[in-house]
């Protein structure tokens, strides 16, 4: 009995909501409200010119920040992936192998499926090395015979596991006969390892940090705009308007907003990187120079413009959803 | 139409200021509604928009009880009503077209017709030639007829006008009171609170009295 | 002709102003309009809690960035710091010098009013210290004979101007007869430059950005609260308000939301040193232990809560002033 | 008190809206200022609170010329006029109290006597009991009331009310006519701009008649 007067109800609801023409009308008058709101929150946010770009410019800072981070563990990465080859063994040679029976020995290595490099380094060259990057290089030269033994460098091949084919080689060469000693530069992976810890752990929580942030910022901007049109927002239930008419205008502004925002960001970012691009490049040259900045490519560039913009949009769908809920007209 | 059955409302921090209403209002009936200041009249208005629930009895509006409807619903139930506020309710930041042609975009017409119709409320209330202004440079009387004409616009089956003629000079009011008549001769239910007393007394409709919540005269 | 009646017109101005009772009861009624709107800015703030929340932790996110940024700063510099010590001068002795003459000299460089430290390394803690840290260790061992001379490592002291200094002992340097050969760890100096002038670009460049997006963050605010506060100013301002009587409040507000940003920061920045500190300290006991990471001590964090708060009032006096001006009553 | 001097004021838009007026208000002096809607009622009034200027002409108040003041000294000419709105004109977020304190706290009284002089005010208006309340849960006769009450509430030397009686019924508007005399009879000078003919002329004072934008009658 109580069931029907409100199906009732729903229809008569359905049929003032229909204004006269067939459905292919209803459909062109749906898409008509969508680009509507589309361009009339664009127009919005021109004609308040300095609200816009005030809060452009602070989500943008937000935005920027991140990708900054972003571009900071990329170019992490790159210079991990460099001193990776410091994961290397080193095989000093007994006295009496013959530099020719060396190279050979040098050359079979190569063979080895776990191995990507062999780096062959004679008597005189490990001397001349030795001179170079020592510290003692003067003290060499009042050596009457070169002392040191010939050097092989083995740097393994890259895998998931690789502490395990390090450690795998490793046992393997010490008992190689043409090997006096064998030994694996651990400390160095133990500091790789450190740094990047450090910097994974650091990154982690700036990023998260900041995604907050830019969420925090939109959601905030969003929230204020809601509150400077509640008005608007009040008198447009008034006359009929259903939630779904009220938030479009307001999902579009953020979805703006976060685009510009984007667009800004990527203006920041650049310019900052190529301030700090020869610097660090100037940098890397008194190391070995094999390292470059990288930039974002296109398609992280089409990533964080559309990150931006879904970020706007959630920031304002999540206000503009608990908020409308609230605004009733009185 | 429209039926009120032993009514009472009540604000927390007040008390009751409706209290035990009855009435019926039958389609295409025109009908005042008079009483003291803070006697209850805006206040039944926001019932029947479902602005506010009533605490106790039935509103039946157009066969639906409005006690039961979901808020999902409201938006459809106030498409048939048209709204004319104490306090204008206008949007400051759109143009008087735009202000009309709210209730109009918000049930989909499309935009041809939405001009047309607008223009033809304009008309109505005297304001054609206005359409571009803003509010905020509207006189006072003005801005009261904007709000007519947007209460206006959509043809609904029920006007609701709380102080429709409040500042307009009498002329004007009774143009007003003129166009109201206008909608009820085409099947219009319409409720007009107001004050004056002068003007209603000429006019040959039924009164609803309020005085302090309770419905004295009828 | 002209000026008289303005002046006419001033007075009776002041005269309205003076609303009964005498100066001291003026300066108590004007010391009654600050507390209040001290105390009501604040009470304002509390009552909107969670758009006070919103726009603190937006805030703190910009603060505590800069901060922490100081923080790094200031790390890096200590770590500049040991790093210094690399700014040495190594003597290696001549082969005829015995251990007791060496280490006599060595003292006497001790009273050179431009040395700091000096080190004194025997041949075996030469060849020790060498098998150590060159990576060639094992092949030491297979000597038959120590090589190293005697070194006697100097650093010279911290002064305005160390390169020059440096330069000086070392040209000195080369003259002692002592001396075989005298070498300045020149490669370590230019590395460290080009970190400190990497460091300093970045930082620079993030905290200008970052300084310039919390006024943009707090002006923004302060911007979007006098919006929506825009009906009170017009009707104060129709009731006889004097700018500074509506500007007080908005002055307060952005105080409040400073100081309690500036307070959250704190906390953000130390819960993320905290985290951090255990990784670093590992990473750098992996070298000499001797670098701690440090916080911000109680100046320091007095000077960023004052700061924030500044920064607070900063932003929305530029917004009010610029605003109010435009804000007319029409 | 007040005087006008061939005073003519355009908005860019329109035109001019005011034409060529010239009055004069003799201190303690009550009158009417009446006419059709839209005929610039409201925009006399902005001249006299200079919330615009006039294009034309020069206005004295009270031996200041108010086409020569700076804008620091508008406060302090504001503060020496009650404005009643035909909007009103309230604080939504502030309560009755604050409300009509509002004028003595930015003329710097001390607590105990604002508390004092705003209960007097709600009580002359009849909504002594109200002061906790927030506009928002009045009705409309009591907002208008509580924006009456904040106009006299600082006892200021001249009193301006547009429209002070449009939203309330007619007991009540004698009542706060009969107000405004009692401020005139003091020695204040009152100009009340209205609609209400039949009560304009129930009451025996100058009516300044205007007609799009020119005074026809005075
Ligand atoms: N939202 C609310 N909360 C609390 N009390 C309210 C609220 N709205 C109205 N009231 C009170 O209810 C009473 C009736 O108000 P209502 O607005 O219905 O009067 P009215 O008849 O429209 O008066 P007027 O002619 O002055 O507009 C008043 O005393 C008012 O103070
Ligand atoms: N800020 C403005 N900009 C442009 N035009 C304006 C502005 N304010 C008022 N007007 C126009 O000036 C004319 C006079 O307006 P005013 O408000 O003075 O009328 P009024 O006599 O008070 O009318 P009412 O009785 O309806 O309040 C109107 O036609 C109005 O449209
Ligand atoms: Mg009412
Ligand atoms: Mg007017």
């Amino acid at each position: 009995m109580r069931k029907r007067p409100r199906h009732q109800q729903k229809q008569e609801g359905r049929q003032t909501r229909i204004s006269g023409g067939g459905f292919i009308d209803r459909l062109k008058a749906y898409r008509d409200l969508h680009a509507h709101a589309l361009f009339s929150s664009l127009g919005r946010l021109i004609s308040s010119r300095f609200a816009s770009v005030m809060t452009i410019v602070v989500l943008a800072i937000g935005i920027s920040l991140a990708s900054g981070f972003y571009i900071l563990v990329k170019n992490l990465q790159q210079l991990a992936g460099n001193l990776e080859s410091s994961n290397q063994i080193s095989l000093f040679l007994k006295d009496d192998v013959s530099d020719i029976n060396a190279k050979k020995f040098s050359e079979n290595l190569k063979k080895n499926p776990d191995v990507q490099e062999v780096k062959f380094i004679s008597k005189e060259q490990a001397l001349k090395e030795f001179e170079t990057y020592s510290g003692f290089g003067s003290a060499v030269k009042a050596l009457e015979k070169n002392p040191l033994p010939i050097v092989v460098q083995v740097i393994p091949k890259n895998s998931f596991d690789d502490e395990a084919v390090t450690q795998n080689l490793f046992e393997h060469f010490k008992l190689v006969p043409e090997v006096d000693l064998a030994q694996m530069d651990m400390q160095w992976v133990k500091r790789l390892q450190s740094i990047v810890e450090v910097a994974r752990r650091g990154v982690q929580l700036l990023s998260g940090l900041l995604g907050i942030g830019v969420l925090f910022i939109t959601a905030n901007t969003i929230r204020l705009e809601l509150h400077n049109r509640r008005e608007e927002v009040v008198i447009a239930k008034l006359v009929g308007a259903t939630n779904g008419f009220i938030q479009r205008p307001f999902l579009y502004s953020g979805f703006w907003l976060g685009f510009f925002s984007g667009v800004a960001a990527w203006f920041i970012v650049t310019f900052t990187a190529l301030v700090l691009k020869q610097p660090i490049e100037k940098l890397s040259g008194l190391y070995d120079g094999s390292f470059h900045v990288v930039f974002l490519d296109f398609f992280e560039t089409f990533a964080m413009l559309s990150i931006s913009a879904l970020l706007g949009m959630v920031g304002s769908w999540i206000v503009v959803h608990f908020q409308l809920r609230q605004l009733k007209p009185e | 139409m429209l039926q009120f059955d032993k009514v009472s409302m009540r604000y927390p921090e007040v008390g009751d200021v409706l209290k035990n209403i009855s009435f019926q209002l039958h389609p295409g009936e025109m009908s005042f509604l008079t009483g003291h200041s803070g006697a209850g009249k805006s206040s039944l208005f926001k019932l029947i928009a479902v602005m506010e629930r009533c605490t106790r009895g039935e509103i039946v509006f157009a066969g639906q009880n409005l006690n039961k409807i979901s808020d999902r619903q409201i938006p459809y139930i106030r498409r048939s009503m048209g709204l004319i506020f104490q306090d204008y309710k206008l949007l400051q930041d759109r143009t008087v077209f735009d202000n009309v042609a709210l209730p109009l975009v918000i049930a989909g017409y499309r935009h041809g017709e939405i001009s047309r119709r607008v223009r033809a409320a304009l008309d109505k209330v005297g304001l054609l030639g206005k359409e571009k202004k803003y509010p905020m440079t509207l006189s006072g009387g003005e801005q009261q007829r904007v709000g007519i004409a947007r209460a206006v616009v959509n043809k609904p089956p029920m006007i609701l006008a709380d102080e429709p003629t409040g500042n307009l000079d009498p002329e004007l009011s009774k143009e007003i009171m003129h166009l109201f008549e206008q909608f009820q001769q085409v099947g219009v239910t319409v409720l007009i609170a107001s004050h004056d007393i002068s003007l209603i007394s000429k006019m040959n409709y039924r009164v609803l009295t309020l005085d302090h919540g309770q419905l004295v005269a009828s």
